[in-house]
């Protein structure tokens, strides 16, 4: 019995890190498209660049991990608004078939780029000495980086959840999720509100980049490599719900890790049989508009 | 950026005092590796290993050129390094082939070796039977056999290693590696009591619920083979993370886990790790030091060989000694005949090539981690000299036939 | 050439959507805190010619000012800030959010009325200021939609046919309301009914539309007497038309 | 097409020219069209030592014709469609690495049936959903299939790909050489009978009635068609042809492995119809040829760095070549006739 | 045969608690010229979308020509007879106007699962197109695409449509609406001129097209049918003039 209570333990938490780095770095994407109905595929690319700064602050300014994480995420985020600027806003009303071009095509240009400017060598991070090792909870000890993470990423997710249910702002974004006309009709400029949450969204996935650094690498491929596992964690939460995007990356997570844990045989299989079910069972992902 | 090597060698000295009878050659290479994606690491390597060979010994070709033409790979489903090699063979009619990074990509490609009698000499791709899809194919790399069969052998018997587990990164050298220490361990009568997939090579997975299940398994080692690069880092992390070694398990693997290039970024974590393998940047070989010293002065004092860029600096030490032996006039046969047997002082140590096989010999070391002043260093503990390809030699597996 | 009375003016509109053009030559004025009612038959283009005032269609051609300021070139949500409210047909409350933040998510700038003076008008709105926007009932969602329009300040409120679907208890109840208002703030009201009844009491001009253009401009007072006329110009005239046919 | 996400409508990006030609006339060959072809034959004189690529650039258009029978005139966005590219490249594979079956011609028609099976299955589920999770779940099903075939390593011969493969001569007298001559003229050959099949589909009551779907589904509904039925069909027919270009591929290059099956066959099959031009079968040709002959040579010029080169090439035709390139060269094309009238 | 042509019994829609139609029980007779009046969200669209399949109803039966369509998809019933209208413009706007013509055209002709003849080798689908085009004066704009139409004719060409769905059962809804007075009577006269087999249903609120063409009407109020009857009695029913001049 508390054999099998271990493995559930294990299972559970190590799917949970994983499911907060999922998590962190989709919930951009997820209000991307929802918000604006832009098909991002370059979207990784924000995480991926986080990852870089990261690394690039710690080293260029001296400063620790944490500090140059912030400061990672905010100058993304401020980049962003930039790319977006530029390259987003005049597709907004063209077809998606034009906003899945360009944004492959900027993935391809980061990979290229971030090859030049960094080589193609996997990236790491120092990791201060606190957040090594391991912690003992009670019930045993976990991996203290992993006990972060975690820690992070729920603090992130009621974060956003606070700032998107109790804040003006928030409640703005919701209504022009609602309905968009109908917000602009009450004087909501949604542009300017969208520019924000696009900024917001790619800060934290450049901060969520910087933090799985340690679990899961880094090199200039990152955005390509992980895309894919991006937009289905989008698809199956559903597309502009933070509470969607934070179920389906815990469930993905958690599953994917069950799967490796008991059928390591199986290699991705797992992750992607669910996925298909759930979209099979509800098209809109779990917490998405049916209308 | 570079563009395409055109020949150092020829010093514009030696060429304009030239007489005029004499015939210089451009002998025409093809490269194919992986300059992109998830393993352009690999491929950089490599290049550079090439690169600095042909700086330091142009001079020794003569009269004659090397032109270096390059190839992405990209990925190693096989198809792309092919066409590539379809192509320098017949547009850029290249005399040799080398590189090649992921072992599908060299075994799709042999056929097109053997039909137009180009030699191709392998600098990575390690799966143990490549060199018999064709008669073309000489390899100065490894395979993956070399190293996880002799662990075998020395986890039961030095490392007091009664049971294992293993986990691989899921493509065909990570199961090589495994099926060596499984027939290596277990014939020296340890148990193997797990063997775990871990993922496709294509992107580092989170390697947790792998190494969990091996913690609750506690077996006394834990062989852990994935591909140079991105993941070794990943590996000593989640094994101290997980704490593993306070759990009594020890890890033990080839040397892709405790790569040179990777050694100082798994911090205090790897120290005590053992591993085998055939090249450490920190050999304290006369060879070994002044390739060292050389690569450090070419591509900057942070950057370090590995046994990839070994493999580069080898694979066209080989190169040269056929442009020598033949004079520039590059015959596939006669080729493949001169490097029968070529015995060469790299800075791995001395390495043949097997006249039978076409494979490498060389030594084999046990590497430990250890602390040395504020950085981490491989120290060898023994070593195992002038091994042949266990697999071959003991006719195993996929070599059996 | 514009009077300094004019709260809304429009030059000689041409509107729709995409290629198709619904309006065609609406020239519009309206003077400060007057209220004009706007009745027609189905797709006369009523609806659009709102949504035209509130930049939500395509302009082919002519001019809007709200006041002395161009708003031909500007974005919804800039017009609203120049002084635009507007209650939409479907009332349109956003569902996930609660009723105090229906209300607080409008951009309230000059903040001249507040949330407080929103519940004082519309005290059923208070008690259920935590209810979601879809749990409300058709009157509770009309309240909701004038308060959310009126806490944006306008100087001019666009009205698409809130008497539909609601009891005549509660359109009475609006229509008392939205009197006090207009006494009480100095509104500019544009009303879009079908309900004559309701558009004639309610505001002393009424225009008839017919086709996408302006047939009738003038005093409610007229076709209030004279159902006959009224009949004509809304195309309802049952009576006569039988008569012909038959 | 459906909008992918939410319910923001835009306007459509595809419109096939030579919609407002008179239905007699439509299907009519016109003198451009002759085109490709002779650059197709023209290529194979002018440019002998480029044949292997060529059969490469050959291989793809028919494969991104089987796409754009699906994406430019059904409106079915997919991110899978290699599922169907690799299902017939095993298929193909396996008949001779397995089976013995070596003939190439026999060998292409029972590779483009197994994965029009494929499709055909995948289809009946697949087809009920539209828009995002109609993508994710192509994605997916491609991914699954990817999983099945490393898992089954026996008999696809896993990472390490399919050996043991050997094609008999075409017609027992042409081999493959390694010049890629013959393969070239095979290529071509399929891509002609391809093509023609496509051409005839799309100028067909049934190839319109796809586009009515694309346009209007509910309209399509309205009026009678079987639209379940009739996407089902046409992403059959679409999986046969994909699986003729993966036949073709195994047997060019005598050779398979779990790449045929891959995300990134999908992505890129995809990215360059949509680089060409959707709904007009010729924007396979173009893009195919643009994208891979930029792809050749930038990777030839700087091997390291040449993804920045075409990520640039598709962000700048996105930005000044909406619609595809060909669908650019349409709009140049009416504004010069607006300027002369 | 009976003489009914299509027939709802005991019709409810709900969505949630909302009963959006409430027990609606409607019959359309063979060759009939019926309208269907009623402020603006009675239930007219409703009901519509009920019988022609886009909605299925809560509870009820209905039925066409003899036949239970009630669990029926929508193009099955078309292919039964079961023509509509749309009241926004639901066209092909890529497509040439004769091609959108020939689209409903094949598919009534079973033409349109052809794969491989070119839809311009079918004569007899074109032909019969452009006699259609014609009668509504449209052949001239054939070539035209949809979308540079003037809203007017494009409104002429949705009925054209229909009838190369050779209805047996034709639903109109607004056909007229924002249409040019001279191209309403247009239509008119075409709706008119139709065989007297086919069974006509106008969802209409200019009451002087519906006064002139409707031999009955029926009127609905809040989701439900309030009266049914010619247009005599409609016009003397003081319910009627309430809903329309607001006097309840």
């Amino acid at each position: 019995m508390s054999e099998f209570l271990n493995v559930v333990i294990s299972i559970v938490f190590d799917g949970l890190a994983y499911a907060m780095i999922l998590f962190i770095i989709s919930v951009g994407l997820s209000v991307t498209m929802g918000l604006m109905g832009f098909v991002n595929l370059a979207h990784g690319v924000f995480a991926m660049a986080g990852g870089y700064a990261t690394v690039a602050i710690m080293s260029q300014l001296g400063i620790g991990f944490l500090p140059a994480l912030l400061c990672a995420g905010v100058a993304i985020g401020v980049a962003s608004l930039v790319l977006e600027q530029t390259l987003y806003a005049p597709l907004y009303k063209a077809g998606e078939l034009d906003q899945l071009l360009l944004s492959i095509g900027l993935v391809f240009m980061a990979s290229g780029a971030f090859t030049y400017f960094f080589g193609p060598d996997p990236i790491s991070v120092q990791i201060p000495d606190y957040l090594h090792g391991q912690i003992d909870l009670g019930v045993r000890s976990f991996p203290t980086y992993r006990v972060f993470m975690i820690a992070v990423g729920i603090a992130m997710a009621l974060g956003l959840w606070i700032s998107l249910e109790r804040t003006l702002i928030g409640a703005r974004i919701r209504a022009a999720v609602d309905n968009r006309p109908m917000a602009e009709a009450v004087g909501i400029n949604v542009n300017r509100l969208f520019k924000l949450t696009f900024a917001l969204g790619s800060g934290i996935a450049a901060i969520g980049g910087g933090l799985a650094i340690d679990i899961l690498g880094l090199t200039p491929n990152f955005a390509i490599q992980y895309l894919v596992l991006f937009l289905i964690v989008v698809a199956v939460g559903g597309l502009g719900t933070i509470r969607g995007t934070f179920v389906a990356a815990l469930a993905l997570g958690i599953i994917d890790n069950a799967g490796k844990y008991l059928w390591p045989e199986g290699g991705a299989f797992f992750i992607y049989a669910v996925a298909i079910a759930i979209l099979l069972w509800r098209p809109s992902g779990l917490f998405g508009r049916t209308d | 950026m570079k563009f395409r090597t055109y020949g150092y060698a020829g010093a514009l000295l030696a060429l304009s005092s030239l007489p005029a009878e004499t015939l210089a050659a451009t002998v025409r290479v093809g490269v194919v590796l992986t300059y992109t994606g998830g393993a352009a690491q690999l491929g950089q390597q490599i290049d550079r290993g090439m690169n600095l060979y042909i700086k330091q010994h142009g001079s020794e070709l003569g009269e004659h050129n090397i032109e270096l033409i390059k190839r992405d790979s990209k990925r190693p489903g096989g198809d792309i390094a092919k066409t590539a090699v379809q192509e320098l063979i017949t547009r850029d009619q290249v005399d040799l082939l080398t590189g090649f990074v992921f072992s599908p990509n060299a075994m799709a490609s042999a056929p097109l070796v053997t039909r137009g009698q180009v030699p191709m000499v392998i600098m990575n791709a390690g799966t143990a039977w490549i060199p018999s899809l064709s008669p073309y194919i000489v390899r100065v790399s490894f395979t993956m056999w070399q190293f996880g069969h002799p662990m075998g052998g020395y986890a039961y018997d030095s490392l007091d290693c009664k049971s294992a587990a293993s986990g691989y990164t899921d493509y065909p050298p990570g199961k090589d590696s495994v099926a060596a220490f499984k027939h290596g361990f277990e014939r020296a009568g340890g148990e193997l009591v797990d063997s775990i997939p871990m993922g496709s090579p294509r992107e580092v997975p989170d390697f947790t619920p792998f190494f969990q299940r091996v913690k609750d398994a506690k077996p006394d080692c834990f062989y852990v083979f994935v591909p140079g690069g991105n993941h070794s880092t990943a590996v000593v992390k989640t094994f101290a993370d997980l704490g593993m070694k306070q759990a009594g398990i020890r890890l033990i693997g080839p040397g892709d886990i405790t790569q040179d290039t990777k050694l100082q970024s798994m911090g205090e974590d790897a120290v005590g790790l053992v591993t085998m393998h055939h090249y450490s940047a920190d050999y304290e070989t006369p060879e070994n030091k002044a390739f060292v010293q050389a690569w450090k002065a070419e591509y900057g004092a942070d950057t370090t060989p590995d046994f990839m860029g070994v493999a580069g600096w080898d694979g066209m030490a080989a190169i040269f000694h056929v442009i020598r032996s033949q004079n520039g006039k590059i015959d596939a046969d006669g080729a493949i005949q001169a490097l029968r047997g070529w015995k060469f002082n790299s800075p791995r140590g001395p390495i043949l090539i097997d006249p039978d096989t076409r494979d490498i010999v060389q030594d084999v070391h046990i590497h430990k981690v250890v602390k040395s002043g504020d950085r981490l260093a491989i120290q060898v503990v023994g070593t195992i000299p002038q091994v042949k390809d266990p697999c071959k030699a003991l006719s195993l597996g996929k070599c059996a036939n | 050439m514009s009077s300094q009375a004019d709260q809304l003016r429009l030059n000689n509109v041409y509107a729709g959507y995409d290629a198709t053009v619904i309006l065609k030559d609406v020239t519009l004025r309206i003077g400060h805190g007057e209220a004009v009612s706007i009745i027609g038959r189905n797709g006369v283009g009523k609806s659009t010619l709102l949504k035209t005032i509130l930049g939500q269609t395509t302009l082919h051609d002519g001019a809007i000012y709200i006041g002395n300021t161009d708003i031909t070139a500007c974005a919804t949500y800039r017009r609203v800030w120049h002084g635009l409210g507007y209650i939409p047909q479907e009332r349109e409350i956003f569902p996930s959010l609660s009723v105090q933040e229906n209300l607080t998510v409008v951009s309230n700038y000059r903040q001249r009325i507040s949330v407080s003076r929103i519940y004082e008008l519309f005290p059923l709105l208070y008690e259920r200021r935590s209810h979601m926007g879809n749990q409300l009932s058709g009157g509770e969602q009309q309240m909701l939609a004038i308060g959310r329009a009126l806490l944006g300040n306008p100087s001019v409120l666009l009205m698409d046919e809130p008497s539909e679907g609601l009891a005549p208890v509660i359109v009475d109840e609006l229509q008392s309301t939205m009197r006090t208002l207009r006494e009480q703030e100095s509104l500019a009201i544009i009303l879009v009914e079908q309900n004559s009844r309701v558009a004639l009491d309610f505001a002393e001009r009424c225009i008839v539309m017919n086709r996408g253009q302006i047939v009738r401009d003038g005093p409610s007072v007229e076709l209030r007497s004279n159902v006959e006329l009224l009949d004509r110009l809304v195309g309802i005239d049952i009576a006569s038309d039988t008569q012909g046919l038959e | 097409m459906p909008s992918l996400v939410g319910s923001h409508t835009r306007r459509q990006q595809m419109q096939p020219t030579q919609n407002n030609q008179h239905p007699s006339r439509r299907h009519r060959w016109h003198l451009a069209e002759a085109l490709p072809w002779v650059i197709a034959v023209g290529a194979y004189f002018v440019f002998p030592d480029y044949l292997a690529f060529g059969t490469q650039i050959l291989i793809t258009i028919i494969f991104a014709i089987s796409l754009d029978l699906i994406l430019g005139y059904a409106g079915i966005v997919t991110l899978g469609h290699a599922a169907y590219f690799g299902t017939g490249a095993y298929a193909a594979g396996m008949l001779s690495a397995h089976l013995g079956w070596n003939e190439p011609i026999s060998g292409l028609v029972l590779a483009g049936t197994a994965a029009a099976v494929m499709g055909w299955i995948s289809g009946l589920v697949l087809l009920r959903y539209r828009g995002l999770a109609l993508i994710m779940l192509t994605l997916a099903t491609a991914i699954l299939l990817y999983e099945l075939a490393n898992t089954f390593e026996d008999i696809t011969g896993g990472f390490d790909g399919l050996l043991g493969i050997h094609i008999s001569p075409l017609l027992g007298k042409f081999d493959n050489d390694l010049w890629g001559h013959n393969y070239y003229w095979y290529t071509l050959t399929v891509l002609v009978i391809v093509f023609l099949a496509a051409r005839r589909v799309v100028f067909s009551p049934f190839g319109r009635s796809l586009i009515g779907i694309r346009d209007n589904v509910q309209r399509m509904h309205a009026i009678g068609t079987p639209v379940y039925r009739r996407l089902v069909t046409i992403y059959t027919i679409s999986a046969g042809l994909a699986g003729i270009a993966g036949g073709l591929f195994a047997q060019s290059n005598a050779f398979v492995t779990l790449d045929v099956l891959g995300f990134a066959r999908s992505g890129t099959i995809l990215v360059i119809l949509i680089l060409g031009g959707t709904g007009r079968l010729y924007g396979a040709f173009v893009g195919a040829v643009v994208y891979m002959v930029v792809e050749d040579e930038l990777t030839k010029l700087s091997p390291e760095f040449w993804e920045f080169g075409v990520g640039l090439v598709l962000v700048l035709v996105v930005l000044f070549a909406r619609r595809g390139l060909l669908g650019f060269i349409t709009d140049m094309n009416e504004l010069m006739h607006k300027a002369r009238s | 045969m009976s003489s009914t042509a299509l027939q709802t019994s005991g019709l409810d829609k709900n969505f949630g608690a909302l009963r959006i139609a409430r027990n609606i029980n409607f019959e359309l007779q063979r060759g009939a010229r019926h309208a269907l009046i009623g402020p603006n969200g009675a239930g007219k669209t409703t009901l519509l979308n009920l019988i022609t399949g886009v909605l299925r109803p809560s509870a009820g039966r209905i039925q066409l020509l003899g036949t239970d369509i009630t669990g029926m998809g929508q193009s099955k019933r078309t292919r039964l007879g079961l023509v509509r209208t749309f009241q926004i413009n639901q066209l092909f706007k890529g497509l040439s106007v004769l091609d959108n013509v020939c689209l409903a055209i094949a598919e009534r002709t079973g033409v349109a699962s052809s794969l491989l003849v070119p839809l311009g080798h079918h004569h007899q689908v074109i032909d019969e197109a452009m006699h259609l085009l014609h009668m509504l004066r449209l052949d001239g704009d054939a070539m035209q695409l949809v979308n540079q139409l003037p809203y007017g004719r494009q409104r002429l060409l949705e009925i054209v449509i229909a009838l190369g769905q050779n209805p047996q059962v034709l639903l109109l809804d607004e056909p007229a609406a924002g249409v040019p007075s001279a191209e309403s009577q247009l239509i008119l006269e075409v709706i008119d001129s139709l065989s007297d087999d086919i069974a006509i249903l106008i969802i209409e609120h200019d009451m002087e097209i519906v006064f002139r063409f409707a031999k009955r009407i029926t009127v609905m109020m809040t989701g439900a049918i309030l009266t049914e009857g010619t247009p005599n009695e409609i016009a003397a029913d003081d319910r009627v003039r309430a809903i329309y001049l607001g006097d309840y």
